[in-house]
């Protein structure tokens, strides 16, 4: 009658005098644009959350740790990757946190400083990308593959193969748009600010 | 000349007590950070503000006046905040006939309870002030 | 003229922000300023009596009292110079506390804003003239609006006290919210046998006068002098010959008219007496409802009643009361279900609110006091209670908290138990607030004795599974989603403002917050005053709170009144207008627009028509001075010299 | 009715794994008398993965599509994927609201886009723009066997301030629709439940029990289809059906339609254009017993008069009651 799935998380004594990383908070408010003061620890995000049982923190404890300031336990934590931006926690949030973003930038955040817990989501991703930056489109048969292949997980999906294939579901080629060249660049100048900035 | 040169415009506001006055004591209650420019003078309602008072004011030199009074409807006096809306709203249009900004002035409503939302009016138009630059050394230059 | 200015530290609230010192030595430079000091705490005893003696040493005539916001000292430091042999309006107050040292983080800008104020101040009191106050006779009667306990306490502590009370309540029956209560925290005491009693005693005492089922219309007038229209609604029934038998209610055919009193948990007839202690204690006709209305045929309570009180074609009747004090009791209101769509916005009938499980535990109440659910009528074995629906929740607006819900949960979850031995109750909650007397012993109580369970967190979902709801939660203690499949789900809505509170407002004169609740006099030293004279305030129509503090409320109100009514005259304020008839044109432009009728054209023995005004009734607003053209009608103590002078002080100071 | 336009932007799946959306959303439109012009070269719109990276990143692949719609003058967008959906809106409020941040795009793309262009889910402009009354005008089939539980997934109606269209906890637009053919609807809860189609390839054991709990709640309705308005969901909840059954000891069968496929069942196209067979669980059974509108209404009032007597039999018992009391 009384469901609870349980998470399993380890933690230290954590020191705040010495561990808080101030800079972090700042940095998390800035690029969100969120008050992270605003969360009173209600845990709706996490009631909601149809992706917490897999998380190893769920949504109310990534907010805890941040405005705790405790960076690394963040950005190596697979929640922020198990994280599918449905928007639940943003929707229900009774303080207007847009929690959702908040996740994303956390995303973006560890992206940046080479911080993935979660390869096999990060290379699908990267393999998603890869297709829009050639093909200007995606090109599902591709980015399987290409996940297939850098994650190891050579069957994934295998089963569903048949299935798309009879039913001209999937296409063997891909459209590669006229201006593909034109998407590639906005790639490209990304990448040099991107460089330029840091 | 009042108001600490270089850092400062002088703006004149006129507060009803009941409402604005009010709630300019509860921003300062809530300790609500703001601008240092405005030098408040209170008044009974903000229907005793005198079209001519604003005009003094910003002639004599004042960078910008901001008058404020209860919401329509929850008037002290019932309906006094009516007939200063409509004197301020023709002040409004007049005033860039005697030359000056239309900008400079400001009329609003501000409840007793309204601490946050005083602060706001006050940066608000603080910063609408200064954006227009003094007023006055505008003129000796123009002139 | 030789005026004394005062600067206020107020210990560090303002001298931590102000250079005070400064100030001070600035005013000594001002033509006029002949004394200028710096205090700690200047309306303490020995500033106030500094001020006194320096009136007295250095023969001062015009005091400026530099410190916190006039609001609140202004009456304190008039006294203190009328005491010393000034007249009270030779005072002016520069706000430098609220408006300068608490908002402002710069000590140079600070300061620079203080000098401003005070030299403002000083302009202004230089233009101060005496001003003598008239005294006015008190009409010693009082209007209590809003029959809950709060009112009612109110309306039997005047009566008590020998005053003329007049009662007005919106619905059939006095009683309000707590009339609908089973039983009430911390004691767990009947709610309708400790108020029951009370309301029979309003009813029956000889000095209240009890308009059920009445609104009001128009309010005029001021303290001492208020003129009340009363709107008493058609009942369709005459309440003079009606005896309150129920013969009617059993044989209206009319089953579903909406019940108001039991919150909708089952439907009444349309015509019905409220509940079985209702007083008065008389039947009223729906008429959205009533078939005579909808249909134009049935007339079977009037072949009915035995006392021939049926009255089809009743109209609302306006009655005149004249008061001189109001208290306002009107109390609050409760969210309703469909300001939660993720909870089911009221489809599921599973899920319900505070105010309705109440009337389902009532004894009297739909379902005689046995808990049935209502959607099967069985009897629930799990039961979850949600905390905070709706408060503290931003997104809904309804940012604070609804003060009495915590402890009405575990209320009802220890009800429950009573009622339903082998039930489990489960309570999602964000902090258990119970700060009362007795108040955290009885919370504890629920847990360690009831077996109530507390799960911190916040309720996300609920959805109908067979024949349970799926109540979807989080346990952040334990860091984890939660689920609880249970019979009934009651969640405590927020507390909002009474339904027509802000229209109640405007028509009293008084104030009221973004969320539609009366704003008192002064957060702590004035809690049922408002700042309209002669309006008080008692009871949740303030903000939510409980039985013991309405109550006590209440009471403090009707003192409030007693102590006012003491006096047979009133002193008016002398700040009013004043017409100059050698200025006077007689335009009467002033008359038109003098929001209080207070001015009349008058024939001056040479036959010139001017302009009066009629001191009882002018309010002070100033409106007419801003609208004569010839300066001849001058509001006192605002005069246009006056506020010219501070304008002056500061745009060319 | 004025004829309508709109600019169409089907989107990636729409070319691959959800033809049949595009095909039977083309042929609806072209019963409802709209008009949809594909924007020439269109791109991908970044979707999810492109969030992951960076912000103004993510808003450039969406803007540069908006960019070539705001060229086109129709003013509207409307595409059928609520994750392309959510990209425009999302790259368009960032935009209009942020002129810093509407300049940090523009730098990544070839042509700007100045914030002129207005982005509706198909389902939206169904609902809002061609009415309830006009998509019962049109019908021409009744489909009695239809038990449809409209799911609309996470973010069609998510979050709410900048989905701007139906409610974000118990949306109502696809019920009405599918209504309003005269299919019968059953209500749930799940309505906006993810479905974990997110994670459809890296992590399937997570998905599986969502995609489980949406199936189950709408078989609990007693629903025996699904009507989803999204591609993702529509693969999820139908291609991966049988490895939910799999994983979690399931036995599901029900079919998985997008709506639009509804609609053109209800204005008489054949399953064969409405790409039917494209589905991986069969929905065959279930459209079978399709009938021509009239032939249907001209039964029920058969019905109906048979069992007149009944109800008036009540009426009176009804009255009696009255009167005893
Ligand atoms: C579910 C629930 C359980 C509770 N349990 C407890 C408990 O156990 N113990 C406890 O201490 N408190 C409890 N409370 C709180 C309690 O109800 C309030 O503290 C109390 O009712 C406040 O009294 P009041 O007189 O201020 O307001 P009300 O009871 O609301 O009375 C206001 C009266 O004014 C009338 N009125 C409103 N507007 C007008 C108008 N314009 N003109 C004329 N009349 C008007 C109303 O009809 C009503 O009769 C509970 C509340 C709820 C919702
Ligand atoms: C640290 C702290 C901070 C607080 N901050 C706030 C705040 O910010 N806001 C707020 O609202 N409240 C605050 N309070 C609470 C506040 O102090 C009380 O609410 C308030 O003082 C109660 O007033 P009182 O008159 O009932 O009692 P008291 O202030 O205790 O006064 C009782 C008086 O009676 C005298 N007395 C006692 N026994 C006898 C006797 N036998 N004969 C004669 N005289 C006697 C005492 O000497 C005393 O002068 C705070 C309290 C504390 C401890
Ligand atoms: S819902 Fe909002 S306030 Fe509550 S825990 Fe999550 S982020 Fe914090
Ligand atoms: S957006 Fe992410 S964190 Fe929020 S509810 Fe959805 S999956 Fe959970
Ligand atoms: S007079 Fe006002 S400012 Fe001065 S000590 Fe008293 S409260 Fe503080
Ligand atoms: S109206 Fe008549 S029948 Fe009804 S309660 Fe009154 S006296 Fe009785
Ligand atoms: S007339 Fe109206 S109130 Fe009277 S019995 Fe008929 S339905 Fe009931
Ligand atoms: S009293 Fe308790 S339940 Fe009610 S709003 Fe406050 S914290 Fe929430
Ligand atoms: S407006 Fe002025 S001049 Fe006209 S009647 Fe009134 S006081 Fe006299
Ligand atoms: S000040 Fe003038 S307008 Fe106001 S009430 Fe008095 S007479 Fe009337």
């Amino acid at each position: 009658m009384y469901k609870v799935y349980f998470q399993t998380y380890e933690m230290d004594t954590i020191n705040l005098s010495e561990k808080t990383n101030w800079e972090f908070i700042e940095q998390v408010q800035k690029e969100s644009g969120e008050n992270l003061s605003l969360c009173y620890q209600c845990g709706n995000c996490t009631a909601g959350c149809p992706y917490t049982n897999y998380f190893d923190y769920p949504v109310s404890m990534v907010m805890r740790l941040l405005q705790t300031g405790q960076k690394d336990t963040i950005l190596n934590s697979k929640a922020i990757w198990l994280c599918a931006t449905c928007e639940t926690c943003t929707t229900r949030c009774p303080c207007e946190i847009d929690v959702a973003h908040v996740m994303d930038t956390l995303r973006i955040i560890a992206r940046r400083e080479n911080k993935v817990s979660e390869k096999d989501i990060k290379m699908f991703y990267d393999a998603f990308l890869d297709s829009v930056k050639r093909f200007g489109r995606i090109y599902e048969v591709g980015t399987l593959l290409t996940y297939n292949i850098r994650s190891g997980h050579f069957m994934a999906d295998a089963d569903l193969g048949p299935k798309v294939l009879t039913k001209g579901k999937i296409r063997f080629f891909p459209t590669k748009i006229k201006g593909s060249d034109k998407v590639a660049q906005i790639f490209e100048r990304f990448r040099t600010k991107a460089k330029k900035h840091g | 000349m009042s108001g600490v040169a270089g850092k400062e415009l002088r703006i004149v506001g006129f507060l009803c007590n009941w409402c604005s006055y009010g709630g300019a004591d509860t921003a300062g209650v809530a300790r609500f950070k703001q601008p240092t420019d405005l030098r408040i003078i209170r008044v009974p309602c903000s229907g005793r503000v005198d079209p001519l008072f604003v005009v003094k004011a910003l002639l004599t030199g004042a960078d910008g006046v901001l008058v404020s009074g209860c919401h329509p409807r929850d008037c002290h006096y019932t309906d006094g905040n009516f007939y200063a809306r409509r004197r301020l709203e023709m002040l409004k249009r007049l005033l860039p006939f005697i030359g000056i900004d239309e900008k400079r002035f400001h009329y609003t409503w501000v409840s007793a309870s309204e601490g946050q939302k005083w602060q706001q009016v006050v940066t608000d138009f603080t910063n609408q002030v200064h954006k227009l630059g003094p007023m006055h050394a505008k003129k000796e230059s123009e002139g | 003229m030789r005026v004394g200015v005062f600067i206020c530290h107020c210990g560090n609230n303002i001298a931590g922000t102000v250079d005070v010192a400064r100030v001070a030595a600035e005013m000594r430079k001002l033509p006029g300023v002949v004394y200028a000091t710096n205090y700690m705490y200047t309306c303490s005893e020995p500033g106030q009596e500094e001020i006194k003696q320096a009136i007295k040493k250095e023969n001062l005539d015009r005091i400026v009292v530099a410190a916190c916001s006039p609001r609140m000292h202004e009456n304190t430091f008039r006294k203190t110079i009328e005491k010393a042999g000034l007249n009270r309006y030779f005072l002016e107050m520069a706000n430098i506390r609220e408006h300068i040292s608490w908002i402002g983080e710069d000590k140079e800008l600070n300061t620079a804003k203080a000098i401003d104020a005070v030299k403002m101040a000083v302009a202004k009191v230089m233009k101060n003239k005496p001003l003598y106050s008239s005294s006015f006779k008190v009409n010693k009667r009082v209007m209590v609006i809003g029959g809950g306990v709060a009112g009612m306490q109110a309306a039997l502590d005047c009566a008590d006290g020998g005053l003329d009370v007049v009662l007005v309540e919106k619905s059939p029956s006095i009683g309000g919210m707590m009339a609908r209560l089973d039983k009430t925290f911390p004691t767990i005491d009947c709610s309708i046998c400790i108020l029951g009693p009370k309301m029979v005693d309003v009813a029956q005492h000889e000095k209240i006068k009890l308009h059920a089922y009445s609104e009001i219309d128009e309010i005029k007038g001021y303290v001492g002098n208020y003129q009340v229209k009363v709107r008493k609604k058609a009942t369709y029934v005459d309440w003079t010959k009606c005896t309150g038998c129920g013969a009617c209610m059993e044989k209206c055919p009319t089953r579903n008219a909406y019940d108001n009193f039991n919150f909708g948990v089952a439907p009444t007839r349309a015509i019905n007496i409220p509940f079985p202690q209702a007083i008065p204690k008389k039947a009223k006709i729906d008429p959205a409802f009533c078939r005579q209305f909808t249909k134009g045929k049935c007339g079977v309570c009037a072949k009915i009643c035995p006392t021939g009180a049926i009255n089809y074609e009743m109209q609302d009747e306006i009655v005149t009361e004249d008061v001189g004090a109001i208290i306002v009791a009107t109390g609050y209101g409760l969210f309703d279900l469909d300001k939660f769509p993720e909870y089911g916005a009221g489809r599921y009938p599973d899920v319900i609110t505070g105010i309705q499980y109440e009337r389902i535990l009532n004894a009297s109440g739909p379902t005689s006091g046995h808990i049935l659910r209502p959607s099967d009528q069985t009897e629930p074995k799990t039961i979850v209670f949600v905390s905070c629906a709706g408060s503290r929740d931003k997104s809904l607006g309804v940012p604070y908290c609804s003060n009495f819900c915590c402890m009405y949960i575990a209320k009802q979850a220890i009800l429950t138990k009573d009622h339903v031995p082998d039930s489990q109750s489960y309570v999602f909650y964000m902090d258990i607030r119970s700060p009362g007397k007795g108040y955290d012993e009885f919370t504890r109580r629920a847990q360690e004795d009831y077996g109530v369970k507390y799960i911190r967190g916040r309720v996300s979902r609920i959805y109908p599974k067979g024949k349970k709801m799926v109540v979807r939660g989080a346990d952040t203690l334990l860091g984890t989603q939660v689920e609880v499949e249970a019979d009934l789900v009651v969640l405590a809505t927020a507390v909002v403002s009474a339904p027509g509170a802000a229209g109640m407002a405007e028509k009293l004169h008084i104030s009221y917050d973004t969320f539609g609740f009366y704003v008192e006099s002064h957060p702590k030293l004035r809690p049922v005053e408002t700042n309209t004279s002669g309006v008080f305030l008692a009871g949740a129509c303030q903000g939510p709170k409980d039985i013991p503090a309405s109550v006590g409320q209440g009471s403090a109100a009707a003192s409030k009144v007693q102590a006012l009514f003491s006096k047979d005259m009133l002193e008016s304020d002398p700040a009013i207008a004043q017409v100059n008839t050698n200025a006077c044109v007689g335009c009467l432009k002033c008359v038109r627009t003098c929001p209080f009728q207070a001015i009349k054209e008058e024939e001056l023995r040479n036959g010139k028509k001017v302009a009066k005004v009629i001191e009882t009734v002018c309010a002070g607003c100033g409106v007419c001075t801003s609208t004569c053209p010839c300066g001849a009608i001058q509001l006192q103590h605002f005069t246009d010299n006056q506020l010219l002078a501070e304008v002056n002080a500061i745009c060319q100071g | 009715m004025a004829e309508k336009e709109y600019a169409y932007f089907s989107g990636c799946s729409l070319e691959g794994t959800a033809k049949e959306y595009d095909t039977s959303f083309r042929l609806v439109m072209k019963t409802l008398g709209v008009t949809l012009t594909e924007p020439e070269d269109w791109s991908c719109c970044g979707s999810t993965p492109a969030h992951t990276v960076d912000h103004v990143f993510a808003a450039a692949l969406a803007a540069r599509n908006l960019a070539i719609v705001e060229k086109m003058n129709i003013g509207t967008l409307t595409t059928p994927c609520p994750s392309c959906l959510m990209a425009f809106k999302k790259a368009h409020l960032g935009m209009t609201e942020d002129e810093a941040f509407k300049d940090q795009v523009n730098e990544l793309l070839d042509e700007p886009y100045e914030g002129g262009v207005i982005s509706k889910s198909s389902l939206q402009i169904i609902y809002e723009d061609v009415g309830l009354e006009k998509i019962a005008e049109k019908v021409t089939h009744a489909l009695p066997d239809l038990k449809v539980a409209a799911y609309y997934g996470c973010i069609m109606n998510r979050p709410p301030d900048v989905a701007q269209f139906d409610d974000p906890e118990n949306p109502v637009a696809m019920d009405r629709v599918i209504s309003a053919l005269g299919v019968e609807v059953r209500d749930y809860a799940f309505k906006t439940e993810c479905c974990g189609a997110a994670f459809g390839v890296p992590k399937r054991a997570m998905v599986n029990e969502l995609t489980y709990k949406v199936l189950s709640m709408a078989v609990d309705a007693g629903a025996n289809c699904i009507a989803v308005a999204c591609p993702l969901c529509q693969q999820n909840l139908d291609l991966r059906q049988e490895q939910v059954n799999r994983a979690m000891g399931a036995s599901f069968n029900i079919p998985v339609l997008y709506f639009t496929q509804i609609m053109g069942l209800a204005y008489g196209y054949s399953p064969k254009e409405l790409d039917m067979d494209k589905l991986v669980v069969s929905a065959g059974p279930l459209i079978k017993t399709r009938i021509p509108i009239a032939e249907y209404r001209a039964m029920k009032e058969a019905e109906a008069a048979a069992a007149k007597k009944t109800p008036k039999a009540r009426e009176a018992k009804e009255a009696a009651k009255t009167e005893e009391s």
